[in-house]
């Protein structure tokens, strides 16, 4: 065996590595000094950061007989998800260094390193069985994440919802899988394209809306998404921003690895119908729940779900602008849910409150955290000069390439649900500068790393967009991808 | 003629305008006053120069002397908005017979009236009116637009100027803008006329759509050398046979050229009042008297005759607008004359005849043709315009003097004022013999020659003006009499005795009696013809007496006389005849009296119609439906997020099963799809 | 970059709005907002002179002081500038608004976060006008937008949330179709392997969007810059939002941004899709003419002074549409000069309610009455743009309505006389019959409103206009009166942007 | 009778629709988990029987199973310790009563 492929891995080595400072480091460290755990964590993770910048990128390889591979696009997926990271560990210091978080500050960190490489596995497997395995990975120990906070019962009710409801799915998806693999005979994904050929027959077409379905749930994609909202309310502030970013994130980009790598020849004539069928309930189905939402967190999950639609339009493009398009609505998208995410943390770890009407006339008590809140809002709602207004744009562009009237319904539909999106995202606005009722919230400072995270976060949305920089260096890693081969 | 004049004519009123607007207010009401009288003054001298040296100089811009024929010239004609490369609308000074006279009667008229307000605008103790400056500013604005729409080179400079003049009578109507009738009475003038604009800016669309230009010269007249042109049939011919050759030359059974026509003749309908659009100038009477004097008896509201006068050779080309003129006008003068003898107020009873007097304009304008006597009744026209304007300010600024005596439009607070007002009473006398016809002043000649016209048309419209004739000597002795004799006059307890005014207001009554006198002997016929050819070979101060075809000349008289007498009869002293009258004929009288309820149905129409409804369900329209549609779009969105919130029910069980009816629809409607 | 002229317009006002940001009391921001808007207005002033200068000098490219840089490059998305004749027209107007407009909101709330909108406002719409690549303008128009709703809802009067709400999801909603149209036009902007391009010279030269293609995206495009200028039945947000404005932003909103919508419908739906504009043109004809007559019969009997007048806007930059649909050089030329006499003049209109309205705050017209007498300067003034509004000779309203009539009678008889129908001339019978219900509805509230009896006791101790509000007004008043008088000049440097490019594709 | 793959297949289908209506219909969340485990063993005895009738010179499936059958073990596990959490929390185990979290 050629030890020298694990050098292909250095992402996930690197993520492993950290991992295990951490580890050691919770285990073996005095107690006193385990208030640097998130600390630690953090710089050690930047520091990850910066290094998979530098020296990730080591091309296009395939590594164990092709059930792993990379390239820059992954590469550059696996960055982008560093970075959001970073913002999350930064945001989450606070939340750890809590009293109730004093036994298990060490296994928040672990187990979210953990997911992260499930995650990258999940980027780079050309093998079902290493996508299962990712895909399990960073699923299962987020029930834990999402049942840390020990004192709160939404937490628990979240962390079963999520588990329950996760290997219901994963059951179906394997379901799925084992139809693909009886009728490929084989789990690699270009084997599976190669062996099928482009005849479609129905059990093909449920095999295939049985992965959609086991993946969708990981993109909260409607009607798959039922636990999206719970377990956000649920979970402890930090992992639901890490949980609607990151864990989002990875999803999006492997739906379109195995869509378009596994199944590309059947894209005009099955999945490119689902994924309309999908993109319109998500983005539609979303926005009316969202409406009438009055906790931020939940407000925040169905927001995201219906963002997980406009995500999905970068893959019924199916070609590289799409991707660059999508692995860049990623990254903006990163930037502004996790600095609302960041104001909503920063809030309730000081006072505990979440619902939007506490949030009234907050502008007159905390000004700046209702700006960072504010320009979170009109990024996500797509407002320019904020970078979410590129990244939609993009998006469209892209969906649009593809060229046929279908596409314009579709990119019409989605559009019009901006409107609705808008709505929403005003009314947190009209809640924190118009409401004149008494403000809620007593002004308070916030902590260093929270204040740290939502600069971080509001640059970024306001730098994205208007450094092009930013978008032309993912589609230079985009440029000439050999991913979509197969599209017919 | 070099253009420094004619320049300094129109820009001395607008700076007149913009000093005493923009600053009058830090002046002193005498030196405002002074101010606006003396430009006023300077006006009408250069415009004396201007008409004398036009009518009398025998320069070859001017008149051909070898034809007999007097010009058109062009002064100057400057670019002002250039719509397409043809359609230029320019700004200049057309100097012809009809606009010199104009420029003679407005700037006469308009110093008199600034003269006269410097008396009429202070009451008895000599306290100035609120907005004195104010008033001379608007005085200016009007007296500059008046002057631009009559020296305008083209048909939308006429336009501008037109819209000018109806702002600055709104603006002076509503002078007294706390009284809600002044206030009222003025957005009434100003919407009827602006109805009557959109038919003049139509028939302008029209006739320049046509005809590809907008200037006066290309409709009627021939270039005879650089700026300089003749009126001609031909041109005008040359432009109905354009229309007639074009792709489309009928409208719903009638000409186009009979529809522009016809649409612009509406602009002058409302501008000078005639019916049906006539309802807003006896509420006009609500400004202050001077400018009844000077816009609603003089000068703007002769604007619609000038307009028809200025197109008259177009006219000439189609037969059936100048009879639809014919019998607006007739039934104006008609209407216009029965109620002036049953109304109280002096004013309007002034006003009512004012209505009656260009009435006669237009009939005579209608009847004329050149054939009979090289287009007498257009002369006619033109002549009594002028003369009207005299006698007709004279009796206005009468008016005024005996208002401003006695605090009261109704002659009923009047009554024998003959002997403390003897100037006024004079002067009054005076402009009534004028109107009624009675030789050798200023009306019998002008109404004279229109009945001539009008005779020699057809019998039928004679006889008919020849009674209106009557009926203006009969109402306005009756006015006259009303006021000055009756009964004797009562002084309230606590107030002085009413007495003439001071010189300010005498001396222009004065003046204006003089040429009421002798503005009959003036030789129109030699001066303003259709076509600027001279009718007589010479003239002298007899000329019109000469001319006299006392056929005409005597039934007319006769009817006056019969008239005055009846008159006299009537009112001379208090006596129950009137009021016996009024109980003959009570229907007739009502009628009369409440002006056959023309006022009455206008307010149907916009009140009832125009606001109730259209205005009204359009708004209701647009806030229930349009904007409901809106609103209501929002609701079922908000609706909808309700209703399919059971969804997310908070049970796993729930959720999983709709996850696998989604991921089982999804396959079974694809593979279903597919096959 | 820098070298540009024409990006200092969008560099500007972000400098003030950093300005802003620094300054320590109200007194260094209100210096600020003027000095900003005179630069602007002296830039644009100079901008125009410069412009005017370089045709003289024979230049007769159709976009001058052009520049293109690279933004995106993959997507060949460049931050593109130039401007014609129109657009300066616009910038100019802009800056005359934006400079009002300080002073009129001189002793405004929290006016370092006021005049941050503002400016964030007025840099979208700068940025808007100088633009030639669809995305930057685009992009700027959104930035234009999306302040109204802070500016309405923090600073606004009476239903202030849900009129902002409304507003702002309405134009949204235009611009949602307005988005998709342009990604649209630029998957069509070359011929068949051509470079793709955003840039609308590059378009219109190219001349690549098949007719089908024009019939799907010109209707999505005007519709979408038609909500933004108000056309029937998309017009609802305009009352409302007008009606809970606070002063300055009415006058920027109604005086630059409905011009967006006229604009955009002009520059980019018309300019690019000439074919499509040609042959359907009868559907907007319609919508529009019926906008004019309808917002001034609802302005007749509206109480309140803002809905008046927002019902006054509808019809008037209905007028706007109207004509660019006409196409024909007059009566465009004509649109372009209501856009810049409405902007004054409704700017005028809504500075000089709200400074009533600080007096008296009401702005129901049955409350009032006689105010002329209590404060003459105002009452002169709103008499003024009262004049403007229907049509005064010597004011701006009349010249833009008489180019407007006499192009669209030519372009009605043109069709008329070519058997192409007679629905032009039929619109435009009935667009000309608005001057007289604008008559109606301008009249009924000058003669409630200023005329007649004092209504009010407490009226009676009200004051005049203060300094800063005269000069407000004055500076309308006089840009008004100068449209009004020397329209010629206007009308020249607007005329020369109608290129036969425009009129190639339809065989005009 | 030569035994087919249908004759593994049915069953499997069965165990697994078993499976999710256990999952829908069970109140208990310890039963709950059992009719999850069927579904997932359903799918172990798909990947078996396929690798073993129609690609017999592989091991592609089998390798598959296992590993479904360790992560459904980790599954399990994880699964039983929030029960219990949740049990502690509310003393509850009927999943209907774990819905405090809606709409």
């Amino acid at each position: 065996m050629d030890y020298s492929q694990f050098l292909a891995m250095r992402q996930e080595i690197g993520v492993l590595l950290v991992f295990l400072l951490v580890f050691l480091y919770d285990t073996f460290m005095p107690k006193k000094a385990l208030n640097a755990t998130a600390g630690f964590t953090a710089i050690l993770f930047s520091i990850f950061t910066v290094a998979s910048f530098v020296w990730g990128n080591v091309g296009t390889v395939d590594a164990f007989a092709g059930m792993y591979s990379t390239s820059p696009v992954c590469s550059m997926i696996k960055n982008i998800l560093n970075v959001g990271v970073v913002i999350v560990l930064i945001q989450s210091v606070r939340w750890t260094n809590g009293d109730m978080m004093v036994v298990r500050r060490g296994e928040f960190y672990e187990l979210l390193l953990v997911t992260l490489f499930g995650m990258y596995l999940m980027i780079s497997a050309r093998h079902f069985l290493l996508f299962v395995i990712g895909l399990e990975s960073a699923s299962l120990p987020l029930a834990a994440m999402v049942a840390m906070d020990k004192n709160r019962y939404e937490s628990h009710e979240a962390a079963i919802k999520y588990i329950l409801t996760a290997v219901f799915s994963s059951a179906i998806f394997m379901m799925g899988l084992s139809f693909v693999y009886g009728l490929a005979g084989s789990l690699y994904f270009e084997d599976i394209a190669l062996q099928l050929g482009s005849q479609v027959d129905t059990l093909l077409v449920v095999a295939l809306a049985f992965v959609i379905a086991g993946v969708g749930f990981k993109l909260s994609l409607v009607p798959f998404h039922l636990w999206t909202a719970d377990v956000y309310q649920g979970a402890p502030t930090s992992v639901t921003s890490y949980l609607s970013v990151i864990s989002k994130g990875a999803a999006a980009f492997a739906f379109l690895v195995i869509l378009v790598q596994a199944f590309g020849q059947f894209y005009s004539a099955a999945w490119e119908w689902m994924l309309y069928a999908l993109i319109i309930l998500t983005i539609t189905v979303g926005n009316l729940f969202a409406i009438r939402q009055k906790n931020m967190k939940r407000f925040l999950a169905f927001s995201s779900i219906s963002q997980a639609g406009y995500i999905m339009l970068g893959v019924v493009g199916c070609n590289e602008m799409g991707l660059a398009a999508m692995m860049y609505y990623i990254l903006v998208y990163i930037f502004s849910n996790l600095a609302a995410f960041g104001v909503i943390g920063a809030i309730e770890n000081q006072t505990g409150k979440v619902d939007m009407t506490d949030y009234n006339g907050l502008s007159k008590t905390n000004p700046w955290l209702a700006c960072a809140m504010m320009l979170a809002m009109f990024s996500l709602a797509g407002i320019p000069p904020f970078a979410g207004f590129f990244s939609k744009f993009f998006i469209f562009t892209s969906a649009i390439n593809q060229g046929s009237i279908a596409i314009y319904v579709l990119v019409l539909i989605a559009l019009i649900n901006t409107i609705a999106s808008l709505y929403y995202y005003l009314l947190v606005v009209k809640a924190m500068y118009i409401s004149p009722e008494e403000p809620q919230i007593a002004t308070f400072r916030s902590a260093l790393s929270e204040r740290l995270g939502l600069w971080i976060c509001v640059g970024g949305v306001i730098a994205l967009g208007i450094v092009s920089f930013f978008y032309d260096a993912i589609l230079e890693a985009t440029a000439n991808s050999p991913m979509f081969a197969f599209i017919g | 003629m070099e253009p420094v004049i004619p320049i300094i004519i129109l820009a001395l009123p607008l700076t007149m305008f913009l000093v005493l607007g923009l600053f009058g207010h830090k002046m002193s009401h005498p030196l405002a006053g002074v101010l606006g009288t003396a430009g006023m003054g300077v006006t009408m001298v250069l415009a004396y120069i201007t008409a004398f040296t036009y009518f009398f100089s025998g320069n070859p811009e001017f008149i051909d002397a070898d034809a007999h024929t007097r010009l058109q010239s062009i002064i100057f004609n400057v670019d002002w908005l250039a719509f397409t490369d043809s359609l230029v609308l320019r700004l200049g000074f057309l100097l012809d017979p009809i606009s010199a006279l104009l420029l003679v009667v407005i700037t006469t008229i308009s110093f008199m009236v600034h003269l006269y307000s410097n008396g009429y605008m202070r009451d008895h103790h000599g306290v100035w009116e609120k907005g004195f400056q104010r008033f001379y500013a608007f005085l200016s604005l009007f007296s500059f637009s008046m002057l631009g729409l009559v020296v305008a080179t083209n048909i939308f400079q006429m336009y501008i100027f037109w819209e000018l003049v109806g702002a600055s009578s709104y603006l002076l109507i509503g002078f007294y803008y706390t009284k809600p009738s002044a206030v009222s009475a003025s957005k009434k003038a100003f919407i009827v006329t602006r109805f009557a604009d959109l038919g003049f800016l139509l028939g302008i669309l029209v006739l320049s759509a046509y005809t590809g230009t907008f200037n006066f010269t290309d409709f009627t007249s021939t270039e005879v050398a650089e700026g300089v042109y003749r009126v001609s049939e031909g041109t005008a011919e040359g432009i109905r046979a354009m229309i007639q050759n074009s792709a489309a030359p009928m409208f719903m059974g009638a000409s186009v050229l009979t529809w522009a026509l016809v649409l612009i003749f509406m602009g002058g309908m409302g501008k000078s009042a005639m019916m049906p659009l006539h309802i807003w100038l006896p509420d006009a009477m609500e400004g202050p008297t001077p400018v009844s004097a000077l816009i609603h008896a003089a000068t703007m509201v002769v604007a619609g005759v000038y307009l028809v006068a200025r197109l008259f050779p177009l006219y000439l080309m189609e037969e059936a607008a100048l009879n639809i003129i014919v019998v607006v006008g007739a039934l104006t003068a008609l209407y216009a004359a029965m109620v002036a003898c049953t109304q109280i107020d002096i004013k309007r009873v002034l006003a009512f005849s004012t209505i009656s007097q260009i009435a006669f304009m237009m009939v005579s304008l209608g009847v004329a043709r050149p054939e009979f006597h090289h287009g007498l009744g257009y002369m006619a026209s033109m002549f009594h315009l002028f003369t009207h304007a005299m006698f007709k300010a004279l009796l206005f600024l009468c008016a005024g003097a005996l208002i401003h005596a006695i605090g009261s439009n109704d002659y009923t607070a009047m009554h024998g004022l003959r002997k403390h007002m003897p100037i006024t009473h004079i002067t009054f006398l005076i402009g009534c013999l004028a109107i009624a016809g009675i030789i050798p002043f200023a009306g019998f000649f002008s109404k004279d020659e229109i009945l001539t016209a009008t005779m020699g048309h057809s019998m039928l419209w004679y006889v008919w003006m020849s009674l209106v004739a009557g009926l203006t000597a009969f109402y306005m002795f009756r006015l006259y009499y009303l006021i000055f004799w009756w009964k004797e006059h009562k002084v309230p307890e606590g107030h002085h005795a009413p007495h003439d005014q001071p010189w300010t207001m005498t001396l222009p009554l004065v003046i204006l009696a003089v040429v009421s006198c002798f503005a009959g002997f003036v030789p129109f016929g030699n001066l303003v013809t259709w076509n600027g050819e001279e009718m007589f070979d010479s003239v002298s101060f007899f000329t019109n007496f000469k001319a006299l075809d006392w056929s005409v000349a005597s039934i007319s008289l006769a009817v006056a006389v019969v008239a005055i007498l009846i008159a006299t009869a009537m009112y001379k002293k208090e006596n129950p005849l009137p009021a016996k009258m009024k109980n003959a004929l009570p229907a007739l009288w009502r009628w009369c009296h409440h002006r056959f309820y023309w006022d009455e149905l206008y307010m149907f129409i916009t009140h009832k119609i125009i606001f109730g409804c259209i205005s009204k369900p359009i708004a209701w329209f647009d806030r229930h439906i349009v904007d409901g549609t809106m609103d209501g779009i929002a609701y079922v969105v908000q609706r909808s997020s309700y209703a399919i919130r059971s969804l997310q029910s908070g049970n796993i069980q729930r959720y999983v099963w709709v996850y696998l009816i989604g991921a089982l629809l999804l396959g079974a409607v694809t593979a279903i799809c597919l096959m | 970059m820098f070298s540009n002229i024409l990006i200092y317009f969008v560099i500007i006002p972000l400098l003030m709005l950093a300005g802003f940001a620094l300054c320590r009391n109200d007194k260094q921001i209100r210096a600020v907002a003027v000095i900003g808007s005179t630069i602007l207005i002296a830039m644009s002033v100079w901008l125009l002179v410069d412009y005017l200068a370089l045709r003289q000098a024979g230049e007769t490219a159709e976009m001058l002081f052009t520049g293109s840089w690279e933004w995106f490059g993959p997507l060949n998305i460049c931050l593109a500038v130039g401007v014609d004749g129109v657009s300066i027209a616009m910038i100019l107007l802009s800056s005359i608004i934006v400079f009002a407009g300080s002073f009129a909101s001189w002793k405004i709330d929290d006016a370092r976060h006021f005049f941050m909108w503002l400016l964030l406002l007025s840099t979208g719409v700068f940025g808007f006008f100088i633009s030639i690549d669809l995305f930057t303008m685009f992009m700027f128009y959104e930035v234009a937008l999306i302040p109204m709703y802070l500016l309405i809802g923090v600073w606004g009067t009476g239903r202030k949330e849900y009129s902002a709400m409304k507003l702002t999801l309405m134009l949204m909603g235009g611009s949602a179709f307005l988005m998709l149209s342009l990604i649209g036009i630029y998957y069509h902007s070359a011929p068949e392997g051509g470079q793709l391009t955003w840039n609308i010279l590059e378009i219109a030269k190219n001349d690549a969007i098949s007719q089908g293609w024009q019939y799907f995206l010109f209707p999505m495009c005007f519709v979408g810059f038609g909500v933004l200028g108000a056309m029937f039945p998309f017009h609802t947000w305009s009352p409302d939002g007008h009606a809970c404005a606070p002063t300055a932003v009415s006058m920027l909103h109604a005086g630059v941004l409905m011009k967006l919508g006229g604009y955009g419908c002009f520059r980019v739906a018309m300019y690019l899709m000439p074919q499509a504009a040609n042959d359907l043109a009868w559907i907007f004809l319609i919508l529009t003419g019926i906008s004019v007559v309808y917002g001034a019969f609802s302005a007749c009997v509206q109480t309140d002074l803002k809905y008046i007048n927002a019902y006054s806007s509808v019809s008037h930059c209905g007028m706007v549409l109207f004509a660019i649909l006409m196409i024909n050089t007059t009566a465009m030329t004509g649109a372009i000069m209501q856009m810049l006499s409405h902007g004054l003049m409704t700017a005028l209109f809504f500075a000089l309610i709200g400074m009533i309205y600080g007096r008296t705050h009401t702005r129901d017209i049955r409350l009032m009455g006689g105010l002329m007498k209590i404060m003459p300067f105002l009452g002169v003034g709103y008499v003024i743009a009262g004049m403007a509004s229907l049509g005064l000779p010597g004011l701006s309203g009349f010249v833009a309505e008489m180019t407007i009539f006499v192009g669209s009678f030519e372009a009605g008889m043109k069709d008329f006389l070519a058997g192409a129908g007679s629905l032009r001339l039929v619109f435009t019978v009935i667009a000309c019959a608005s001057i007289v219900i604008t008559a109606v509805y301008i009249l009924r509230v000058v003669g409630k409103l200023l005329f007649g009896p004092v209504q009010d006791e407490h009226h009676l101790q009200l004051t005049d206009a203060t300094w800063w509000e005269r000069l407000s007004v004055i500076t309308l008043v006089v840009s008004v009166a100068a449209i009004g008088c020397f329209p010629n000049f206007f009308e020249s440097l607007i005329k020369f942007t109608f290129s036969p490019e425009l009129f190639r594709a339809i065989g005009l | 009778m030569e035994i087919t793959m249908l004759y593994y297949l049915i069953p499997s289908l069965i165990m697994f629709c078993c499976g999710v209506y256990g999952f829908i219909t069970r109140r208990n969340m310890i039963a709950i988990l059992i009719s999850l485990e069927l579904m997932l063993n359903s799918v172990d005895i798909n990947f078996a029987v396929f690798n073993r009738f129609l690609f017999p010179g592989e091991l592609e499936g089998m390798f598959f199973t296992l590993f479904a059958i360790g992560i459904a073990a980790a599954e399990t596990a994880l699964a039983i310790a929030i029960i219990i959490n949740v049990f502690r929390v509310s003393e509850k185990i009927d999943v209907r009563d774990v819905n405090k979290m809606k709409f």
